[in-house]
């Protein structure tokens, strides 16, 4: 739980500065709900008690990230899993989990049809076509395991790669079937279009299925161990925070996404992770290997460190 | 001549193998993963393309459902888009009015980003090959356009005036004379616009409902950070860019074989 | 056949540096008369020629042929040009060029070649046809430019210094194809030259222009026995005097 | 034949025949307000398509707002500061991507185009490059030489530097030999012939191709900001309208609207700049200089 | 001063198409002498002219200029090109297009600027320097040609048709410049005309060239008094008979 010997070791609530190999760092988020932890504790001062100072730099996507991560213009991002393993085991990157992110929670992610689509039940999805932000990404990842628990063929739909903005246009104009809709879209497609939920594809199998989390690489995570320690404790203490306090949540969202107050104090928010899991993540490692998108077994544990909020 | 334009071909093989040898050996020494060595490159691509069997011309599977589209796409997209540059640039090059009423439209279509117009695109056009094409066309319409205008703007006054006394026909004007010398020009832009087409398909291949073609493989091997796969796409683009290059010079000096000549009266 | 009346042109009307080129210049030619204009260099000649052939638009004055007003190219009137080489268009052979305006008859495709072949023989270029313009001396380009307006057979022909590179002996041969063709054909030719033999030679008349802005200050009608002979007319005492005569008009509006 | 006799008696051809050639020589250009307001007629034609689309529930107006309503919301813009960053740091990259471009494209094609080893050393090299497409250099050059505002110039950069750098050796084989030959016929070095002849008697060729760069290089700009832009820029304001739920189509548009018109008040002056420089051309071709 | 061995060029060696221009051309002309050129239409002068300027490259024999042999364009030589309307450079003015060269030469640009426009006012152009070529008349470029080849001083001097498009006084004034500017300067020039006239009163030695391809058929020393006067020397039995012995030898190789 602490590095040096001859260093003050960090306890929980460290004093600022103390012995942090730096104290500014950048981490790269994404303008999205999933990223709220970290405004979170830089709202709430858990990076300052820290002794951190942390400047978010948004991304429009996270692999746009990676390079920057490499090329020391940022520290650490917040990327979705299935890329960073991918990442990881195509060797681009050594891949070094510092904190846990988000989870989906039910309702966060839903399988969605239009009020007079034929599509009412799961089953009606075999042979569909369905949007994906990216494919070969989470949102495959789970929905297959979910169809399956559901007995639907996975194999019979058809992913095509649809940018956020223009997920609505191609579902009003019948290029895809059902959307694949996370918030707010959920919560708007169904307040103003009447859409009706079929499917909720973090359920059963993928429940609380881990979305993204927070990584740098493992030569950083090398060179600054306990600032590490400490950005893993603010994170957690940001969702302990979060777990029962929507405000908290709702106060930040305007400020790095494109989500009102008014929005923001509707929408169904994901689970913030307060502690380290490597079993619900070994899930995803253990499924994309299963979908032939890794070459080799990941042991999630090996990249990720021991709690030390508490 | 000829024998010179076998030394020029060689000695261009011989930089380009030189420079290969270069990278190989910076990339070996450097071995970043960012930066794989061309060997991987060309093992990768052999394996993602080029494994297949004899009667299928070595392709894989891979390369005929990924590489094949993405030409067909680019051809058709180039040839809808050259054709469209070629009548509005000589409407806009010889028609006073057709160039008044049309210039402000023009130049600003010109200059939107195309990605910031995706949504218009897809209401339009709908998901697929019908907007992939509007996509291409609508982005390498304008070398072709402006340059043709440009040359037919150009053509030499007497060639105008001798047309004139001789009351060759619109079309014989058109057809015989202006097209002819804004040909050198035209080409220009559509050297450009062929090389642009590679890429727009490639930019094409990002749009929502695409499924297959070399963009896609590269966005997808970007998505999961797959540098050797990226670098596969890149190179894959580079040597077809070549070859179409090549083809279309061929092209130029049947069609332009007058020009060239003409201007080799000069020593060099 | 062709009136010119009060005809004036100013380039760069307005401008500071306006050049007023023609003056108030009156002629007329008859129908199948050959007339020649010759004059200083600059005084405007071929602005003249230009204008009767509808390209420019006089800034006063009018201009008439077979009675009616030109505003754009007469029909059927053809035009060769002083700066022949770049009239010639350089992506097509020299046969094409020559057969290209004969789109315009009603000529199939054997037509026209035939009537290409044979004009470009009769100006001694008849193995040039598959020739590109850039593979020609300058002469040569020079008579294939004769040899496209002699192959569309127009009413009107404007010759714009039409022998100045060719040798002296093609030179009498063209002069004397000019003479032949317009007795053929009923041709009215303006054929502008600098060379005072030359236009007394095949000119039914001779017009002399003064010095910039042109106007007429001699107008000699040629009474030489037809048909003209290299020899025997310019022996004449006729055209010695008349040659004699062209050269003091001309003489008295020199430019150096 | 009776056809084409026809056609050749026919006055209403024959006067087409002549308004063609009229036109394509000039002889009587439109007064400059004819001209203007023709403009204008494009334009507001153009601007009403847009609208009666939307009006008419052609297409849905959610995703193409009418054209009012575009050009009101960006003239609201206009008085957004933020908005006016966003614009501000876009027009540094894209005059800065175009600057460099200029200045490495042209001295390049004068050198490929006119010392033939060279050309044929670099053909190669060039021919290879110029297929690859920015977006799939976006990791790389990111990696390299970081992203911010280096990354959006160089990828601008990479991508206006091919239509200069065509459009100057195609302009250079343009070059009349015969120009060339009374040049070196004086004892000029080649050197002096390139700068002497070949650069000015291709210069209105080259400008048209800068004139295509600066298109491409508003578009990359923005794109790049689109696709990978952070911080600053009408791109980045552009993704961040698109990614609102339901998306500012209008805000979109709206800053799509301002880099059109940006593109044709650049390409204007460039047009005007030309007419100024090429005085000679313009006026040689019978047009008004 | 000038020495040709056994000239030959083939254009488009090896292709079907291939013209043989020159064949086996010896030529030599000494420092000062004004050699004339006179030849049928299309034979190979213009061809032997860009050979000695070093702008084509012979497919045989040599050309020495002041002992060394041409491989590039020899120091001090000046070009009045046939295509003389080309060869000016549209984008300059009148004046600078004469002073281009000059900076060649040791010359400010007030030097420059001057040995221009005393060029122009020597060819009658001195009210010309400012506008374009293109607004110039035919027979006023080639002025311009001209001007700007005299006002570079050459040593040696290559006039291909240099007075092919002005008229009969101008030519004679240009002529009489031509020798009064090769007397002051100690220029070699090398002329070709197609005015036999013109070849005897200029020249020191008139040389006739056969049709393609081009050798030398005749090679007349002209020995007129010095200075030569337009009036007498043209009545000068000398002139009469090599003017006379000059076209017979052209005539016995004309083209149509
Ligand atoms: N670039 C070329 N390619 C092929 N043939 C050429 C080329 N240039 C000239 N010729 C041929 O070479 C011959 C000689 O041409 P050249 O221009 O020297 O003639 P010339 O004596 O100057 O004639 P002119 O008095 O008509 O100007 C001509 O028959 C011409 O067709
Ligand atoms: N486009 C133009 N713009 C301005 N001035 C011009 C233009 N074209 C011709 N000129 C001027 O008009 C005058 C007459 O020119 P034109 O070409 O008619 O002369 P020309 O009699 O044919 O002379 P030449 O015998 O030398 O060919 C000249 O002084 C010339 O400078
Ligand atoms: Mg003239
Ligand atoms: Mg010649």
């Amino acid at each position: 739980s602490t590095g040096g010997s001859t260093t003050a070791s960090a306890p929980s609530s460290a004093p600022a500065n103390g012995g942090l190999e730096k104290t500014e760092i950048k981490v790269a988020t994404l303008p999205a709900i999933d990223s709220a932890a970290l405004y979170v504790a830089i709202d709430q001062g858990l990076f300052e008690k820290e002794g951190l100072e942390v400047t978010p730099q948004i991304v429009q996507a996270s692999p746009e990230a990676i390079p920057m991560m490499l090329n020391g213009e940022i520290d650490a991002m917040f990327g979705n899993y299935v890329s960073m393993f991918a990442a990881h085991d195509k060797g681009s990157l050594k891949l070094r989990i510092l904190a846990e992110g988000s989870r989906a929670s039910p309702d966060s992610l839903s399988i969605m049809a239009l009020p007079d689509s034929p599509i009412k039940a799961p089953k009606d999805l075999e042979g569909k076509t369905i949007n994906v932000n990216v494919l070969h990404n989470f949102q495959e990842l789970a929905l297959t395991q979910v169809l399956k628990a559901n007995n639907v063929d996975p194999a019979t739909i058809k992913y095509v790669q649809v940018t956020f903005q223009n997920i609505m246009p191609s579902w009003k104009g019948g290029q895809i079937d059902a959307a694949y809709l996370g918030e707010p879209m959920v919560t708007a497609a169904t307040a103003s279009m009447g859409a009706r939920k079929i499917l909720d594809p973090a359920s059963g199998p993928a429940a609380e299925f881990p979305i993204s989390g927070y990584v740098s690489t493992q030569e950083w995570y090398d060179k600054n161990p306990k600032v590490a320690a400490a950005f893993q404790r603010a994170i957690h203490n940001a969702g302990k925070l979060m777990e029962n306090n929507r405000e908290v949540v709702a106060k930040v969202l305007p400020t790095f996404t494109q989500i009102n107050a008014a929005t923001a104090a509707t929408v169904t928010f994901p689970y913030f992770s307060s502690n380290d899991n490597p079993v619900r993540l070994q899930r995803v490692a253990d499924w994309m290997l299963e979908a032939k998108w890794l070459s080799k077994a990941i042991d999630v544990k090996t990249l990720m460190s021991p709690t030390t909020s508490g | 001549m000829r024998r010179g334009g076998l030394r020029t071909a060689a000695f261009r093989w011989v930089v380009l193998l030189v420079l290969v040898v270069v990278w190989e050996a910076a990339t070996r020494v450097a071995g970043s993963t960012f930066f794989p060595p061309p060997s991987t490159i060309v093992t990768r691509m052999h394996a993602m393309w080029f494994s297949g069997p004899p009667d299928a011309l070595f392709l894989t599977d891979t390369a005929v459902e990924n590489i094949l589209p993405s030409l067909g796409r680019m051809a058709a997209g180039f040839a809808g888009g050259a054709l469209a540059g070629v009548v509005l640039g000589l409407a806009v090059g010889l028609s006073a009015r057709a160039y008044d009423y049309l210039d402000g439209v023009l130049q600003f279509l010109r200059a939107i980003p195309p990605p910031a117009l995706v949504t218009v695109f897809l209401v339009l056009f709908g998901f697929g090959l019908r907007m992939q094409l509007a996509f291409i066309m609508f982005s390498i319409v304008w070398p072709v356009l402006l340059n043709t205008a440009d040359g037919a703007r150009s053509v030499e006054p007497l060639h105008l005036q001798t047309s004139q006394a001789f009351r060759l026909s619109r079309a014989e004007l058109l057809l015989r004379v202006v097209v002819p010398s804004t040909l050198p020009k035209m080409f220009a832009g559509l050297r450009l616009a062929l090389s642009l087409s590679l890429i727009v398909m490639v930019f094409s291949e990002l749009l929502p409902g695409t499924t297959n073609g070399i963009g896609f493989q590269i966005t997808d091997a970007y998505s999961t950070f797959d540098l050797p796969g990226i670098w596969a796409g890149i190179v894959l683009l580079g040597v077809l860019g070549y070859l179409l290059n090549e083809l279309f010079l061929v092209a130029e000096r049947r069609v332009l074989g007058w020009h060239h000549a003409a201007q080799q009266l000069a020593v060099p | 056949m062709l009136e010119i009346d009060n005809l004036s042109h100013v380039y760069g009307g307005g401008s500071p540096n306006a050049h007023h080129a023609i003056d108030g210049l009156n002629l007329s030619v008859a129908a199948g008369e050959l007339l020649c204009i010759v004059g200083p260099s600059g005084c405007g000649k071929s602005t003249l020629l230009r204008s009767i052939a509808g390209l420019i638009t006089p800034t006063g004055g009018e201009i008439r042929v077979e009675g009616t007003v030109v505003r754009q190219t007469p029909d059927n009137l053809a035009v060769v040009f002083q700066d022949y080489s770049r009239s010639l268009f350089p992506w097509m052979s020299v046969a094409d060029n020559v057969a290209l305006p004969l789109r315009r008859k009603n000529m199939d495709k054997r037509q026209r070649r035939e009537a290409a072949h044979e004009a470009l023989e009769s100006v001694g270029l008849q193995d040039a046809g598959r020739k590109y313009p850039f593979q020609l001396s300058g002469g040569m380009q020079q008579r294939v430019a004769i040899a496209r307006a002699l192959a569309y057979r127009p009413t009107l022909m404007l010759m714009d210094e039409p022998f100045g590179s060719v040798d002296a002996q093609t030179r009498e041969d063209l002069e004397d194809l000019v003479l032949k063709v317009r007795g053929h054909h009923q041709m009215t030719i303006v054929l502008i030259t600098h060379d005072i033999d030359e236009s007394v030679y095949v000119g039914d008349r001779v017009v002399v222009l003064s010095k910039a802005p042109a106007h007429v200050v001699g107008d000699l009608k040629v009474e030489l026995p037809a048909p003209r002979d290299q020899i025997s007319t310019r022996e004449h005492p006729d055209f010695v005097h008349l040659r004699a005569e062209v050269g003091r008009l001309v003489r008295g509006h020199a430019t150096v | 034949m009776a056809v084409q006799g026809d056609r050749r008696e026919d006055p209403h051809v024959a006067h087409h025949v002549r308004v063609s050639a009229q036109t394509l020589s000039r002889a009587r250009p439109a007064s400059t307000t004819t001209r203007w307001s023709r403009r204008a007629a494009g334009a507001l034609a153009f601007a009403a398509l847009i609208e009666l689309a939307g009006r008419t529930g052609l297409i849905d107006a959610e995703f193409l707002p009418p054209a009012t309503e575009i050009v009101g919301r960006a003239v609201t813009l206009l008085a957004d500061p933020a908005f006016l960053g966003h614009a501000l740091t876009s027009l540094l990259a894209w005059a800065m991507g175009l600057g460099i471009a200029a200045a490495i494209a042209v001295p390049l094609g004068l050198l490929l185009g006119s010392v033939p080893i060279i050309d044929a050393a670099m053909r190669s090299v060039v021919e290879f490059l110029r297929p690859i497409p920015s977006v799939a250099l976006i990791p790389l050059v990111a990696l390299v030489i970081g992203t911010g505002l280096q990354l959006r110039v160089t990828l601008v950069v990479y991508a206006s530097l091919w239509p200069i750098l065509y459009n100057t050796m195609y302009g250079l084989r343009g070059v009349d030999p015969l120009a060339k030959e009374s040049l070196r016929s004086y004892g000029f070095g080649p050197l002096a012939v390139l700068l002497r002849v070949s650069l000015p008697s291709s210069a209105p060729f080259i400008t048209t191709g800068i004139r295509l760069a600066a298109g491409v290089a508003l578009i990359l700009t923005v794109s790049t900001e689109i696709v990978a832009g952070r911080g600053e820029g009408i791109g980045v304001f552009i993704f961040f309208a698109g990614i609102a739920v339901p998306a500012r189509m209008a805000d979109i548009l709206a800053g799509v609207f301002w880099v059109g018109l940006f593109g044709v008040v650049v390409n204007a002056l460039l047009v005007a700049a030309e007419r100024r420089a090429f005085r000679w051309h313009h006026a040689q071709l019978g047009e008004r200089p």
